[in-house]
């Protein structure tokens, strides 16, 4: 397997039409420690992939791959990747 | 990586003191290696030996006919009908909750959960005992809703229901919570399994997660005081993952089925050094270790570190020599490694290797058996002996529906709801009585029997009077089970006390433990194990002395289990046995005039005992609709719960 | 007497509840595990609570990659009636046999507590010896149980009379419309939070959700509903 | 309140050497649907913070802050933050 091990960055977030009550309930405890110019918040996973791949692009559309068939969820899930060296 | 030579600053900051060195140089003939150092620190810390605790241990009654197990092995047994038979136990898992909550509760359920199914039984219930500093201060916020998380994910993902326990809050915890948590297990008696190693030859295998750093010096660690020192010093936490102990729980129930292994043992507090000599010395046999094939999480671990490591989710197996490859297949089934490490030997050495090199060489029952015992002073805190004689200078005022309704509003007396809807007390498809009355009630799937269960313990009682805080709190637990008409049949136990070399603290731990002794002999509830957990102080001191007692009670028909609450309009309400004037220890003063102090309620042991014959042959007889104790809070606090405690509708109550 | 496939993942902790509750309602029920394809001439396919692969990623997220799905997919396919209980819910979701996703409850914490529910469609394998409209107390137990769909299929659900159970009197984890079951198009595949398996007995509480297996039994024999009393009866002796 | 509104992305993951069971079950289930090049995934948390402050250095130093206070557990966890514009 030529090429070389990239490091992909993932981040999954919840629909931005959905309900957030993990983002809302960081909000709140945020304001209640006395951070009250945070406006709003939004959680989700942050997900950290070492994969071998040909190229920097190979390893990208790997990623997006892997997003689309396991690590989001389409019906409550956007994604996006980054790739690095 | 060279291991550090042997200096008299090493040996003390393994906790060993010098006369303790003294005996191991003594023992070997030689300087100790680093990891036999590190071996004996763990082995002979008051968490492993019970150096301080053993002699007052051999206080308790242990046998009865109901009695299948006593202490010393992993978890205490007791006969059922029908063949059947209950492992139970209760541990500890102070220290680590107070650094790392939802990783040390987490942690604790997981280790009391292999400790039973390791005698080959399958986990029916949790309960879970909690001591939690007032909940006015942000930072007991964080640890108590960390650890019920912490609890309840593991719990639920391993999916045994959690079917009790109790919460308390005071100042005595701020600085170190208590977390106790108990496992029921129920097995057929002809299948139990002991975990001493034998027959030479025999394979050792690791089965279950890869060791990493996690815990190290966790064993000495909970022997010692939690110091703002200790902070910089805090061990890898353990991280538990419930995915794999439900793996490693089947794996193991099929493996001790199978008739392919003579032993298995939890890698528990010290990890693969406690369980393997351990195994060893109750065998009366010795092993080789080969340590490089211990298989590891991180690179470059030395032998000391996988040695003591506390990785959670690993068991240990000795399987028959031949019969090796059918011990991995059932691993590999569970999608789990098992890995051979050594074998079993006959010259009664416990023995490890590392690249080939020795590395440990101890004789393997002295390992477990030399360690010193310890009788230290005890003394009474004049102070306490004060408190225990004053009253409150004038409560304030206050009518007694103001004063019951401050009562159902403190922390320690107010419904814990919104605790266990937390945990999954429905999952198994066994709870004839959820958590939330005096005990939770199990059946047995084509049996007609249930089980009870209950962990209880008053520290205010035992603060104030040891003695009879003691037998209080067996007899509480007692009350609770037969409650439900369950014949009380023994108990196991977890002892959290400061540190024993402080004449006061072993006071109460000696006088408490009297009362317990006292109290199981009269109600025929022998002790069949349990934890000692000693230097729970913090810098602002020791904890209140918290005896939890864990009670297993036998119901004869599950469907004639009585609850707690009321059920409907027009029945008739009785209070058995007399109130006295006893206010000492009581909620009412703390709550209503801010006082902790005075004589606790002496407890009359044969009254207790015709009460919970009373209980059980009226439950028996389908005499009562509900039945509640009256305990922490009184009478009032007892007829409230039994008025608002039945799931829907809510009743009241017409009484003189 | 239904052939009734239990489907067993690593990390179920249910499915000895639900092989007990199908045998009791007279079906005859046996496990499938995870990695078999075949399910063994099924009737129907249930996949039991738990915490599948341990819930990690998302509930379900990894059980519907398993081999056993494909399986199941193809008896789905073709009109075989399957049901999800909570981790099965799921895993019928994250498999796209239902729609719609169960996601984190509203007020962050697990919830282990008896509900009301509402019988709302008594026209698939499972509900059909129930009356409409009947209510009933089944306990929950899930940290995931947020039933939600974008509002297009959420309006279909409701006009195709897709919604199986609603939550009454309290909405315990924030679901769309009080949804606490749906079936698919199709109404052969059913998924549903509460644990029927959990209240089957008196013994137990209540026996309002022996009925789930029982219609399986009921809707292929021929006695009418008025036998099931006596079926409901001989039940009982647990 | 001057300056502007910052969008702050956090990233919340477990410390290396700490068993990290979400990252594990994830590695097996790529591997299983045969991204076999897969070496390693380590899963942790991601956040969104909108917040006022006066200027870039000041969102960055309140959601450092946030980080220690609440949003990263310092025992288990490690955190980076990244503020734009």
């Amino acid at each position: 397997m030529s090429g070389g091990a990239y490091t992909v960055e993932i981040r999954v977030m919840p629909r931005a039409s959905l309900l957030d009550p993990q983002g809302q309930a960081v909000q709140h405890a945020l304001q209640a420690l006395g951070f009250g110019e945070v406006a709003s918040v939004r959680a989700g996973k942050h997900l950290v992939v070492q994969v071998q791949a040909a190229t920097r692009e190979e390893a990208a559309a790997k990623a997006r791959t892997m997003c689309d068939r396991l690590l989001a969820n389409p019906v409550t899930e956007d994604y996006e990747c980054s790739v690095s060296p | 990586m060279t291991d550090p030579k042997i200096t008299p600053e090493l040996v003390q900051e393994h906790n060993l003191t010098s006369e303790e060195y003294a005996r191991i140089v003594a023992m070997l003939g030689r300087t100790p290696t680093f990891p036999e150092l590190g071996i004996f620190s763990a082995l002979w810390s008051e968490h492993c030996s019970y150096k301080h605790s053993r002699p007052i241990l051999k206080t308790f009654p242990t046998t009865g006919p109901q009695v299948v197990q006593g202490p010393g092995e992993n978890a205490g047994v007791l006969r059922l009908p029908g063949g059947w038979a209950v492992a139970f136990k209760i541990e500890s898992h102070n220290h680590p909750s107070a650094v790392e909550p939802y990783q040390g509760a987490a942690t604790g359920a997981g280790g009391i959960l292999r400790d039973v199914f390791t005698m080959g039984a399958r986990p029916v219930a949790l309960l879970n005992s909690l001591r939690f500093g007032p909940l006015d201060d942000g930072r007991n916020r964080y640890l108590f809703a960390g650890v019920v998380r912490g609890i309840g994910d593991y719990g639920n993902c391993v999916g045994v229901p959690t079917l009790g326990g109790e919460v308390d809050f005071a100042p005595g915890y701020a600085g170190n919570p208590l977390v106790n948590a108990m496992c029921v297990g129920v097995l057929k008696e002809k299948d139990l399994i002991k975990a001493a190693a034998h027959g030479v030859g025999n394979v050792l295998l690791t089965i279950g997660s890869r060791t990493g750093r996690d815990g190290i010096h966790g064993a000495s660690f909970a022997s010692e005081e939690l110091t703002h020192e200790s902070d910089k010093r805090r061990p890898q936490v353990q991280v538990g993952d419930p995915f794999t102990e439900k793996l490693l729980l089947e794996a193991s129930l099929e493996l001790i089925a199978s008739d392919h292994i003579v032993a298995i043992q939890d890698m528990g507090a010290a990890g693969l050094t406690s369980s393997s000599a351990e195994m060893a010395a109750r065998g009366g046999v010795g092993v080789e270790i080969d340590l490089s094939k211990v298989p590891t999480r991180e690179p470059g671990m030395t032998p000391y570190e996988i040695l003591l490591s506390e990785s959670q989710e690993r068991m240990l197996v000795v399987a028959k020599a031949d019969r090796v490859k059918e011990v991995r297949a059932i691993a590999a089934k569970w999608d789990l490694d098992a890995t051979p490490i050594g074998k079993v030997t006959d010259d009664g050495m416990y023995r490890c290797t590392w690249q080939g090199k020795v590395v440990v060489e101890i004789p393997g029952r002295q390992l477990v058996e030399d360690c010193p015992v310890y009788y230290p002073e005890a003394k009474e805190d004049p102070a306490v002996a004060k408190l225990r004689a004053s009253t409150p200078h004038a409560a304030r005022s206050y009518a007694p529906s103001d004063a019951l309704l401050a009562l159902l509003d403190s922390a320690s007396v107010a419904s814990k709801k919104w605790v266990f809807e937390q945990y999954d007390s429905t999952v198994q498809a066994s709870t004839v009585i959820p958590p939330g009355g005096d005990a939770g009630v199990l059946r047995v799937r084509h049996e007609d029997f249930g089980i009870a269960v209950k962990t209880d313990c008053n520290s205010r009682y035992v603060r104030l009077d040891p003695y009879e805080g003691g037998k209080a709190t067996v007899a509480e637990a007692a009350r609770n089970v037969a409650c439900t008409g369950a014949r009380p049949l023994g108990i196991t136990d977890c002892l959290n006390f400061g540190s024993p070399e402080r004449a006061a603290v072993f006071y109460q731990f000696r006088e408490a433990c009297r009362g317990i002794a006292d109290a199981c002999r009269a109600l025929g509830t022998p002790v069949t194990g349990g934890n000692v957990s000693f230097y729970n102080e913090s810098p602002t001191g020791a904890v209140d002395p918290t005896p939890v007692v864990g009670m297993i009670g036998l119901l004869t028909r599950a469907d004639r289990a009585v609850p707690s609450h009321a059920r409907s309009p027009g029945d008739a309400v009785f209070v058995f046995g007399d109130t006295r004037a006893e206010l000492g220890g009581s909620a009412y003063w703390e709550v209503c005039a801010d006082f902790v102090g005075g004589q606790p309620p002496r407890v009359n042991l044969e009254d207790e005992k015709r009460l919970v014959d009373l209980l059980v042959t009226g439950a028996e007889r389908s005499l009562f609709r509900s039945a509640h104790d009256c305990s922490h809070g009184g009478l009032g606090v007892a007829l409230a719960e039994v008025a608002m405690g039945g799931p829907y509708q809510e009743l009241g109550f017409g009484l003189d | 007497m239904q052939r009734v496939a239990v489907v067993v993942f690593p990390g179920s902790n249910c499915d000895a509840d639900t092989l007990d509750a199908a045998r009791a309602a007279g079906s005859d029920a046996y496990y499938v595990w995870h990695k078999d394809t075949d399910l063994q001439r099924a009737d129907a396919v249930i996949l039991p609570g738990g915490f599948s692969y341990g819930d990690y990623l998302r509930s379900g997220a990894i059980a519907r990659f398993s081999p056993v799905l494909r399986a199941v997919t193809a008896h789905a396919r073709a009109g075989g009636a399957v049901l999800g209980i909570c981790n099965g819910f799921q895993i019928l979701c994250e498999a796209g046999l239902l729609p719609g996703a169960l996601m984190r409850n509203a007020r962050l914490k697990f919830l282990s507590r008896p509900v009301r529910v509402r019988v709302e469609a008594t026209d698939t394998p499972f509900t059909a010896s129930y009356e409409r409209g009947a209510e009933l107390t089944l306990p929950i137990a899930h940290g995931d149980g947020r039933y939600v769909a974008d509002s297009q299929t959420a309006a279909e659900l409701e006009a195709n009379g897709q919604v199986v159970l609603r939550y009454v009197t309290e909405n315990p984890n924030g679901s769309l419309h009080d949804i606490s079951g749906v079936c698919n198009a199709g109404r052969n595949v059913v998924g549903i939070m509460p644990h029927p398996e959990r209240r089957n007995a008196q013994v137990l509480g209540g026996q309002d959700g022996a009925r789930v297996f029982l219609s399986l039994e009921a809707r292929n024999a021929t006695q009418h509903v008025g036998d099931l009393r006596a079926v409901d009866g001989r039940h009982l002796r647990v």
